[in-house]
């Protein structure tokens, strides 16, 4: 059951152009940095990007932007990059906004196994436009279908060689249901140890749902907000 | 008149003991700095955490821990964290007491727009339109006019919903209304030194107003 | 935020006779053994109770179906239990079986606020009489319903004051879905410790969905199938 | 003829390297114990574990490590836990490659029944139903034939049914047969010392017979 591939560019040798991956990470807090860099150094093409955000201009998924390897973006906020918006307006970028909820939810889904979930938000918005309506209790939902994605890409604190996961502080966010959701899902890092190390009951993410494991390297981190204040 | 202080005080003014409240970008955030002392409240933070605590020291930021606005935040005593899928679980299952957030327009049955205005570059909607679809209580904090001096509360929204009938109190820097679908803005409550004819003026809405209006206590 | 109570009886005190309330476990195993009893000692009747299991004739929810406090059992297997084989064949008890991962399902989509659930188990058996059938993707599914619980009683390992929750090995089980399902939930932990002692990244069900909690005592823990190898 | 040690080892052959699989109880449970060393498989236990050991020594049984039958069992290293909700949905997701179980019937088109009898104390279905309407892979391990001496493979299921067209393979006592839909059970191999007749007698739904049938290699 050892999972363990040696490096990024390893782990995502074989996404071809045209393919629809999800990318784990909220803003830049827990972005799979290695993958990321290694599918720029690949040049794929055409990706379909299923990822919360969009990065920034020289960091995050904003890279795979600048070198026009995304043909779409599936996201619910895409507002820090100029270089998106660009794209976005000469119209060589699609984009498909969708509420934060309902993007993790459809994560979730393919997680479990459900086809399709229903969903209240968007009722009565743009976003229920051409989706069907149902009315349980009172109350009118959306029927909003599970993720297809052959490729998920995470990033995890720690991780075992049998795959499995822990995430530290705000960036389980989607990168734990997002691990769950691929049908090939890519696990990077910061610290990989044997099977058995990891205490059994602190895992989030169970080593089944993850394909290729390795440890990533030089993790830049970097923060979009730095918000402080003084010591008194 | 109140200035951004002033409406994040007097929302703060609206947060129970014992609940949990999830905020949002801009004015919303500033309510954390006014809760009442001694109350216990425990702020959600939809990118997967509850117990959210203030900025953290320079020096001391953590990349691995931001709110849902992106920011470096820092942990309280009884601090969880969770997942994205979690987090708007717990919001649709209606655990999120109270949801605070800004507004473009308010409609007098409770419709918010809040995301998208036609022919801008849209950005779009994040975990707006989740929360105000599953919130029990939301409060919009917002300014009563735009900058081009047009009322944001109006009979119908003119711009692209975030979502319907959802929307339960408004805190503007002139006044607190509530929403009551089927009859209009209520006014509750005058900003210090504003009139209720200004608050008419101000409002396109239908604005209800009924037996005398006191004004707000802030501190 | 504190939702400590002294003990089992002042966490059960407002369960009226008729209720429906989640019990969690599987078997005998992370059941809430000191809420069972304390219901034993109200005398609480007329119940049905959401549970996997039912206990064995001396212990766990055996122990309710003795006194007859119990209407109906919504489990998956019932099957250790001579009081509740006669109780069921006399028509004194009402049991619902369905199957285990949708009552897992069902718990799950109540504590995500989703109304009802897509699930494949029970396709073309008797459990599919009388629900709704779609197909997604060429394969069949059924609409199952959340559950609507206005008690959910689960025991936890560890648990603090503000109600987050730690389980330890397969206890998590149905205590996990059925914490987070519970309009009003009652936890018993074995170690009740102040708020901020629990790592937060530990802590497996938040304290949002937790309304009631104290450290329970006496904790016997049976085995139901005591199976071991023998040293060489 | 096999034993249920037999009918255990026969089917330990069927799990792969790197493959997840989920033992139902009974015989499956058996089969643990002879899959050929070197083979890397993890046990699944729906009650919320993956990395199933094997049973604890004397004195160092946990009222808190159990399987879906209910036994006192142990880690391995890399064991994970998770809740039953999560349990289910890897199944369901696909993620669980091999489900081993019994069964009381199985039919020509892969439907098996195995929780109910008309008449009899139901105690219930347990996970069966969600394991065989989920699983990739499944194998049955029964009797050929029951005790009143019927046979267990049918035309159709005359109990109540677990689920349809999902059985995949069969491993009895008497042969190892593989279930295609619109073509019936399809011999594969005789049991040491049994006959093709021997089977076809004890075969009630339709025997499709093609060529040699070879014997199966047992250790």
């Amino acid at each position: 059951m050892n999972k363990v591939v040696n490096n990024a560019a390893a782990a995502i040798h074989d996404i071809q152009d045209g393919e629809v991956i999800m990318l784990g990470g909220f803003g830049l807090c827990g972005i799979p940095e290695n993958c990321i860099n290694a599918l720029v150094n690949k040049g794929t093409k055409d990706l379909t990007c299923i990822s919360n955000n969009a990065g920034v201009d020289d960091f995050g998924i904003g890279l795979m932007l600048k070198t026009r390897q995304v043909k779409k973006m599936i996201s619910s906020y895409v507002g820090e990059n100029a270089e998106f918006e660009r794209q976005l307006l000469s119209g060589e970028l699609e984009v498909d906004l969708i509420p934060q909820g309902t993007l993790a939810t459809r994560c979730m889904a393919a997680a479990y196994g459900m086809p399709a979930v229903w969903v209240r938000a968007g009722v009565g918005t743009e976003v229920a436009i051409g989706k069907e309506t149902r009315v349980f209790d009172g109350v009118e939902y959306l029927l909003e279908m599970a993720f297809k994605a052959k490729f998920a890409i995470v990033k995890a604190w720690k991780g075992d060689t049998h795959g499995n996961l822990i995430f530290r502080k705000t960036t389980r966010n989607f990168n734990m249901p997002m691990a769950m959701a691929g049908q090939i899902t890519i696990a990077e890092v910061e610290e990989l140890v044997p099977a058995g190390t990891l205490d059994p009951d602190h895992i989030h993410v169970p080593g089944i749902y993850v394909h290729r494991i390795f440890q990533g390297d030089n993790y830049e981190k970097r923060i979009e907000q730095r918000t402080v204040r003084q010591k008194k | 008149m109140l200035d951004k202080v002033g409406i994040a005080k007097r929302i703060a003014q609206e947060v129970k003991d014992g609940s949990y409240v999830n905020l949002g970008i801009g004015i919303p955030t500033l309510v954390a700095n006014y809760i009442p002392k001694g109350l216990n409240v425990t702020l959600q933070s939809e990118n997967g955490m509850l117990g959210m605590g203030p900025f953290p020291f320079e020096g001391e930021e953590d990349a691995d821990l931001i709110n849902a606005g992106k920011q470096t935040i820092t942990e309280v005593s009884g601090t969880a964290y969770f997942d994205s899928a979690l987090s708007f679980g717990m919001i649709r299952a209606g655990k999120v007491d109270l949801t605070i957030l800004g507004a473009m327009e308010v409609s007098e049955n409770g419709d918010i727009a809040n995301w998208k205005i036609p022919g801008k570059m849209v950005k779009g909607m994040g975990g707006a339109m989740d929360l105000v679809a599953a919130a029990k209580n939301i409060i919009v904090a917002m300014q009563h006019v735009n900058k081009a001096g047009e009322s944001k509360l109006l009979p119908e929204c003119t711009l692209p919903l975030t979502g319907v009938k959802c929307i339960k109190k408004i805190v503007t820097e002139l006044a607190v209304l509530e929403v009551v679908p089927g009859k209009g803005f209520v006014l509750l409550e005058r900003a210090p030194g504003v009139t209720v004819e200004e608050i008419r003026k101000a409002t396109a809405g239908k604005l209800v107003v009924e037996g005398e209006i006191p004004e707000m206590i802030i501190d």
